[in-house]
């Protein structure tokens, strides 16, 4: 069961999980992707937290991917109820269409 | 009689006040018994004050009179302090009396013009200017004076002010003598700078104490201030706007621009000799300027055709004698030729103007001719001004003066024989010109009818001066002529004694030579134009002569010259930059903002990929700089 | 056991990376539900159990559930997945992607600056976290309970009233235009 | 007597009531100030510097006053201010025809911080006073102003806030670095002149007020925003902001710049003075060739503020008495032709000079008068203008005679100007067949009072440089002061 990991490595992975959930965000023009994307960011990131936390051996790094979760789970309730909306209203999911400022 | 000294410049002040600000309400009779009356009271009084001056003349052959206290800063002080001592009584007498004779032939020239007032206020103001320039006991008041000539020049010039080219004259003068006077102002601070002091006979008593002669500290300041001169006077390279300035009545030329103002470059010099004496180089320079000036522009005047520019640039070339004589050192000379000068050169503007009236505002020689018989009066007098001018030997006054100056110009300790045979070649110019404006005038047919002839009133005055100018030589006398030597005797309180180079040569052949040279002039003049009119003709087809000829009736292309080189590139400049470059830094700034903002307003573009992008590309920038750091 | 971690980890990131790259969406959400247990046996490894079992239970669990119901409410199938093909083109994904990089390689260049040394994760069990999420961050937990009420309300506001609403009037709108463009064809 | 005068500013602030009550208000001001300098004058002047003092806490938390005081500086621009006060509200007697009630107010407004600003001793007061002054210009150009006013009064704010600002925050170094160093804090001119401060830091401080007053004086590169407020400004506005606007950058370097920081400003004076001169001659050959008449005076004004700022960093007595004169002298010229610019727009309804012309035949009065003051702007001798840039190339030839010699040149391009100015518009053939009506008897009131000053400058120039004598006297004393006691410094080294 005991395992030795150097953090760097775990950092790295969360960071790697984190650039590939921003390529995801950034690639994507439907909202469902860019969506998957957040959440994958949010793991990774929860994924340093965890790590960070079982490096002092506190349970701090976990309160706080609780609190990630929470936050996950809230933004993700609001996201579908606004893509649902937004499917209605515009028959499309595609990010480029959904521009409505004159930049 | 000291304390009527103020009055000399007052009368025409007070004429001037009361025809400017009164001017609109007076008739045209007491404008001009206002305007010519306030001169010739000067005048009277000039004579009077001069009298009991030179009757008991004071220890120190000066009269002062300080008014009040211009102003006083720290070390520096200036008063408004009038002075007389020989040499401005000599300038004061010329521009009184010669300015009441030109005001009084003003009141007929100017009958039918519509600014009567204006003309004669503006003529007084100069008299007031002309009379506190010579009058001015430091350098400052002197300045005050010198300025408020070019100024009146300048409201003279362009008096008839509705032809722009009268206007661009006008223009032209100011601002070429401004030239000078800028130089002569730096020649001034100089001047305070090593003296601690403006006041003219303290400069000049300590003159020796505060300079090393000949250092080059003297020479500059000499320069500067002879700068000054040359722009009033019309001298190389300074002379464009004289000739221009003839665009003014005839009686202004008369009195600014023959008579007087233009002297004022002479009167500078001999005034400021102290500083001229210590410095050998200055002096050359004037020499060389004088003798330059005066051949050019002799040869000029042969080739003009309107009768007021011949006289204009004869002008030029007379005053370069005057600055010939002040560079050799025969101070007394200079002064002496400038009073004949004033006489005969006023004359002969006035009769100009009386012909050039009665021709309908004819200029042209070309097309004038026959008048001796028409129009007596002037051709008399006009006569006896063009010998003076060219200096017949023995009657004219003219003879007398000019001859002392080329007999300086060799012998004087500043003089050499290169400068003398420029003198004695000028010498023959002139005669040759003014035989030439002689005969197209008066002789030969009448190509314009005669209008009407002068008045009393106009040829009064030119009978006056005509008598002047046939007499006034007779003051002064040659060394061989029974050595008469009123006149320099005069001036020798104010101005040193002219010095002689050891053993020089008799003074006969100069004088045979001279009038020599004179006479083989007229008669260049009589047989060009009046015996075989038709060799000029020949001569002028000739193709180099034609370009000469072209060159020299544009006065030797300075006109173009400094339009080319001056004001051509300023104008340039100046509307080029129109818009003011530096502006273009100020609205750059807004325009960047301006475009910074459009830039910004892109990015909110509501698309949120962009908004990731920009967050991605900041945090990556922010780890960048801790990577750095 | 740190094989176990490799493979996990390894999972993980092939997982995510097939996440991003699905056309599909209901492919996407399966890669990313198998991403989520790699991540949970990430936790697990990393001695931290508890958060491994909420990942499983809440992440691929509840989440990922919402996920799916979306997908087949709005019914995204091959349409959709026809149209991300169009879309994700190497020009499309090249730049985000080397931006990525970009950023990934600086985090590394300071992460291995730092030289921390391998360790051995201490387990932290679900008690001391329980202990530390009442106490110390009792506040932080009343928040999240008002975040999580509100996306409730939130959500069931967003997704169902306003949606009729305004869909009505969109028709209507659209009724009218057609209307009017008959009466302009007539 | 000082409560009076401070009354008279307080009394100004809330005037809303049209012009006789703004005649009244400046008249009242020129005479206390008059009074007082006929008081003053035959025995204070000798002794002591200040003819004034009056003193009153403030906002004492912060070392703030309220304190006016008046030495002979002061009491000639203060006289010049309110002349020039009587003049504008004169001048837009009929010019202004709506909302006249706020236009006084301005006006008004504008001469109490102008009054202000001239007599603050307090750094902060005078700050205040300041951007007193500043934004009624602002309203003033903006609301009354021609075609492009909106433009001109943006410019004219933000280059005077901003600079402004930068004063300011020199102000509040300057109260720190003193009271850390004395450990009281306060805004007080007489405390803070005192303050020692190392050369760097002094340089910057210097700077920032420098860059205030440079860019209201206006100093060349700084000066871009003076034509444009200028030529849209209504008359009175011109009038004000030449005559008076311009002179509070004037007053500033001589009241805080040079007895503040000697040695930083016996530093740049070179540097300053060579920015001066290419203020002259770029603003005269920019003047040359300008067609909007009020631009083309905008710039002559560029041009001879080019000679002040000249003056002050000859820092001899000559120059700086010089200065003062200018300050004055160009006030009324330039006013002058300011107001004169407005009424011929009156007749004429444009400001260019190519549409003008032969105006002599029709208005000789105003010719002659727009004579008098082309040749006060080129510098006649006779006029008070003369006087002062006499003084100022005098003196500037004491501490660098190759600057005098390029300044000089600027004698020469401003009668080309000047003259540019006299032809175009009085000589040369009719443009417009309009009958234009030759002054009326207000306007030749205006012109005549400044017609007298300005002669009467010119030829007794000396009630003005006795005036200002003491002033000027100390700050040369301060600068020799300072002056030993570096050299002391640098023989302790």
């Amino acid at each position: 069961m005991k395992t030795t990991v150097s953090i760097e490595v775990v950092v790295l992975l969360a960071g790697l999980l984190f650039a590939l959930g921003i390529v995801g965000v950034i690639i994507r023009k439907n909202i469902i992707f860019m969506l998957l994307s957040v959440e994958i960011m949010l793991n990774a990131s929860g994924l340093a937290f965890v790590a960070a936390g079982s490096r002092w051996g506190q349970p701090d790094g976990q309160v706080m991917f609780v609190f990630i979760l929470a936050m996950a789970a809230a933004e993700v309730s609001i996201g579908l109820a606004l893509i649902l909306q937004i499917y209605h209203q515009h028959k499309s999911l595609d990010i480029d269409n959904l521009r409505e400022m004159n930049g | 009689m000291d304390k009527y000294l103020w009055l000399i410049p007052a009368l025409p002040l007070g004429g001037f006040l009361i025809l400017a600000l009164a001017g609109k309400q007076l008739t045209r009779a007491s404008v001009a018994i206002v305007g010519a009356g306030s001169i010739c009271l000067s005048a009277l009084v000039t004579i009077i004050v001069g009298g009991a001056f030179l009757a008991g003349m004071p220890a120190n052959a000066v009269y002062t009179q300080t008014l009040w206290t211009w102003f006083e800063v720290g070390e520096f002080s200036a008063k408004i302090t009038l002075t007389l001592d020989v040499l401005s009584l000599v300038f004061v007498f010329v521009i009184t009396f010669i300015g009441a004779l030109i005001h009084i032939y003003s009141t007929a020239f100017m009958e039918a013009d519509r600014d009567y007032a204006r003309f004669f206020a503006s003529m007084n103001l100069f008299v007031f200017s002309m009379l506190v320039l010579v009058l001015a006991d430091n350098l400052l008041l002197m300045y005050l004076g010198w300025e408020g000539v070019g100024l009146c020049s300048y409201l003279l010039i362009g008096f008839w002010y509705e032809q722009p080219a009268n206007g661009n004259a006008a223009r032209k003068a100011f601002t070429v003598t401004r030239i000078g006077d800028a130089a002569m102002a730096i020649g001034l601070f100089m001047v305070f700078q090593q003296a601690g002091t403006l006041v003219i006979s303290d400069i000049g008593a300590n003159a020796t104490t505060i300079w090393q002669p000949d250092s080059t500290v003297v020479t500059i300041t000499a320069l500067l201030l002879l700068a000054g001169g040359l722009g009033k006077s019309a001298q190389l390279p300074l002379q464009t706007w004289l000739p221009d300035a003839m665009a003014g009545p005839s009686p202004v030329s008369a009195l600014i621009h023959a008579a007087t103002m233009v002297t004022a470059g002479v009167y500078l010099v001999a005034r400021m000799h102290a500083i001229f004496a210590l410095s050998e180089t200055a002096r050359l320079v004037i020499a060389v300027i004088g003798a330059a000036t005066l051949l050019l522009a002799g040869l000029t005047a042969l080739t003009q055709y309107d009768i007021k520019r011949v006289l204009a640039y004869s002008t030029i070339s007379q005053i370069g004698y005057m600055f010939l004589a002040l560079g050799v050192g025969a101070w007394t000379a200079a002064i002496f030729h400038f009073m004949v000068h004033a006489f005969f050169k006023a004359l002969l503007f006035l009769a100009a103007g009386a012909i050039i009236e009665s021709l309908h505002h004819e200029h042209n020689m070309f097309k004038m001719g026959g008048l001796k018989d028409k129009m007596p009066v002037v051709f008399w007098t006009f006569l006896a001004g063009a010998l003076s001018l060219a200096a017949v030997p023995l009657i004219s006054a003219g003879f007398y003066s000019k001859d002392q100056i080329l007999w300086y110009s060799w012998t004087a300790n500043g003089g050499s024989p290169v400068l003398w045979m420029v003198a004695l070649s000028g010498a023959l110019i002139t005669a040759a010109y003014t035989t030439r404006m002689m005969i197209l005038t008066f002789w030969g047919e009448s190509h314009t009818p005669v209008g009407h002839l002068p008045g009393r009133r106009m040829t009064m005055p030119l009978v006056v001066l005509a008598v002047f100018s046939v007499f006034a030589g007779f003051i002064e006398l040659p060394h061989n002529f029974g050595h008469f030597t009123l006149f320099s005797d005069l001036l020798h309180p104010v101005l040193p004694e002219t010095v002689m180079r050891d053993n020089i040569p008799s003074e006969w052949l100069f004088q045979l030579l001279a009038a020599l040279a004179t006479l083989s002039g007229i008669f260049l003049g009589y047989h060009y134009y009046y015996q075989q009119p038709a060799r000029i003709e020949n001569l002028r087809r000739n193709g180099l002569l034609a370009s000469l000829h072209r060159f020299w009736f544009s006065g030797w292309g300075f006109d173009a010259l400094y339009d080319r080189v001056l004001v051509k590139p300023f104008i340039f400049i100046s509307k080029v930059n129109k818009s003011d470059v530096t502006d273009r830094l100020y609205t750059g700034i807004a325009a960047a903002t301006g475009e910074m903002y459009k830039l910004l307003s892109r990015t909110q573009s509501g698309s949120l990929r962009w908004y990731i992008m920009g967050l991605v590309v900041g945090a990556i920038l922010i780890l960048g700089i801790q990577i750095m750091l | 056991m740190e094989i176990a971690f490799y493979i996990a980890g390894t999972v993980a990131l092939v997982a995510t990376l097939m996440v991003i790259t699905r056309h599909n969406p209901v492919h996407a959400l399966l890669y990313l539900n198998v991403s989520l247990l790699a991540h949970a046996m990430l936790f697990y490894l990393l001695g931290a159990s508890f958060a491994a079992l909420l990942e499983i239970i809440i992440y691929a669990g509840a989440i990922m559930v919402l996920f799916i119901f979306v997908v087949m409410l709005l019914n995204l199938g091959k349409e959709t997945a026809e149209q991300e093909r169009k879309w994700l083109k190497p020009k499309v994904w090249m730049g985000p992607t080397a931006l990525a990089a970009i950023l990934f390689a600086e985090f590394l260049a300071l992460v291995l600056s730092s030289g921390q040394g391998a360790y051995s994760p201490a387990v932290v069990g679900p008690r001391e976290l329980a202990l530390s999420l009442y106490h110390e961050y009792l506040l932080g937990v009343e928040l999240a309970a008002m975040l999580l009420m509100a996306a409730v309300v939130g959500a069931a506001h967003i997704g169902r009233h306003k949606k009729l609403v305004l869909h009505r009037f969109l028709q209507e709108e659209k009724e009218k235009e057609e209307e009017k463009h008959e009466e302009a064809v007539l | 007597m000082v409560g009076a005068v401070a009354a008279v500013i307080a009394g100004e602030w809330n005037r809303h009531l049209p012009r006789w009550i703004a005649l009244a208000a400046s008249v009242t001001g020129l005479l206390l100030v008059i009074l007082l300098w006929a008081n003053t004058s035959p025995h204070s002047l000798t002794d002591g510097q200040w003819l004034m003092d009056y003193r009153k806490a403030w906002i004492p938390s912060f070392g703030i006053t309220f304190h006016l005081a008046v030495d002979g500086l002061s009491l000639l621009l203060l006289g010049l201010t309110f002349f020039l006060g009587v003049l504008a509200v004169l001048c837009s007697w009929d010019e202004i025809r709506e909302r006249r009630g706020f236009y006084y107010f301005n006006l008004l407004w504008i001469l109490a911080g102008v009054a202000g600003v001239f007599m603050a001793m307090d750094m902060f007061l005078f700050y205040f006073f300041w951007e007193v002054m500043l934004i009624p210009m602002y309203f003033l150009i903006g609301i009354w102003g021609s075609e492009n006013r909106v433009y001109a009064a943006y410019k004219f704010f933000i280059f005077t806030q901003a600079s402004g600002l930068l004063m300011f925050l020199a102000i509040l170094g300057l109260y720190f670095i003193h009271g850390q160093d004395t450990g009281v804090y306060t805004f007080g001119y007489f405390e803070l002149i005192d303050t020692v401060i190392p050369f760097k830091t002094a340089f910057w401080l210097m700077s920032g007020f420098m860059i205030a007053f440079a860019v209201k004086l206006p100093v060349f590169p700084f000066h871009t925003w003076l034509p444009d407020a200028h030529g849209e400004a209504p008359t009175a506005g011109s009038l004000i902001l030449a005559g008076l606007l311009l002179k509070t950058g004037a007053y500033g370097m001589l009241r805080f710049v040079v007895p503040m920081f000697p040695e930083v400003v016996t530093d740049v004076a070179v540097p300053a003075m060579v920015l001066g001169v290419a203020g002259i001659i770029y603003g005269a050959v920019m003047a040359y060739s300008q067609t909007d008449l009020k631009r083309l005076v905008a710039f002559t004004s560029v041009s001879h503020m080019g000679f002040v700022i000249t003056g002050i960093f000859a820092l001899n007595e000559l120059a700086l008495q010089g200065v003062v004169m200018q300050l004055v002298t160009h006030a009324l010229s330039t006013g002058a032709l300011f107001l004169m610019a407005g009424m011929i727009k009156e007749r004429l309804h444009t400001r260019d000079i190519e549409q003008m012309g032969g105006l002599w035949g029709p208005m000789p009065q105003m010719g002659t008068i727009g004579l008098v003051f082309a040749m006060a702007s080129l510098g006649l001798p006779g006029l008070g203008n003369f006087v002062a840039e006499f003084l100022i190339l005098l003196g500037v030839f004491q501490a660098q005679p190759w600057v005098t010699v390029v300044a000089a040149s600027g004698l020469i391009f401003s009668a080309v100007y000047s003259l540019r100015i006299v032809g175009k518009i009085f000589l040369g053939p009719r443009r417009t067949m309009e009958a234009v009506p030759d002054f009326s008897l207000r306007e030749m009131l205006i012109m005549a009072a400044l017609t007298v000053s300005v002669v009467w400058l010119g030829l007794f120039p000396q009630p003005v440089i006795d005036t200002a004598k003491p002033a000027i006297t100390e700050l040369i004393r301060f600068m020799d002061v300072h002056h030993m006691a570096a050299d002391h410094q640098s023989y302790v080294k």
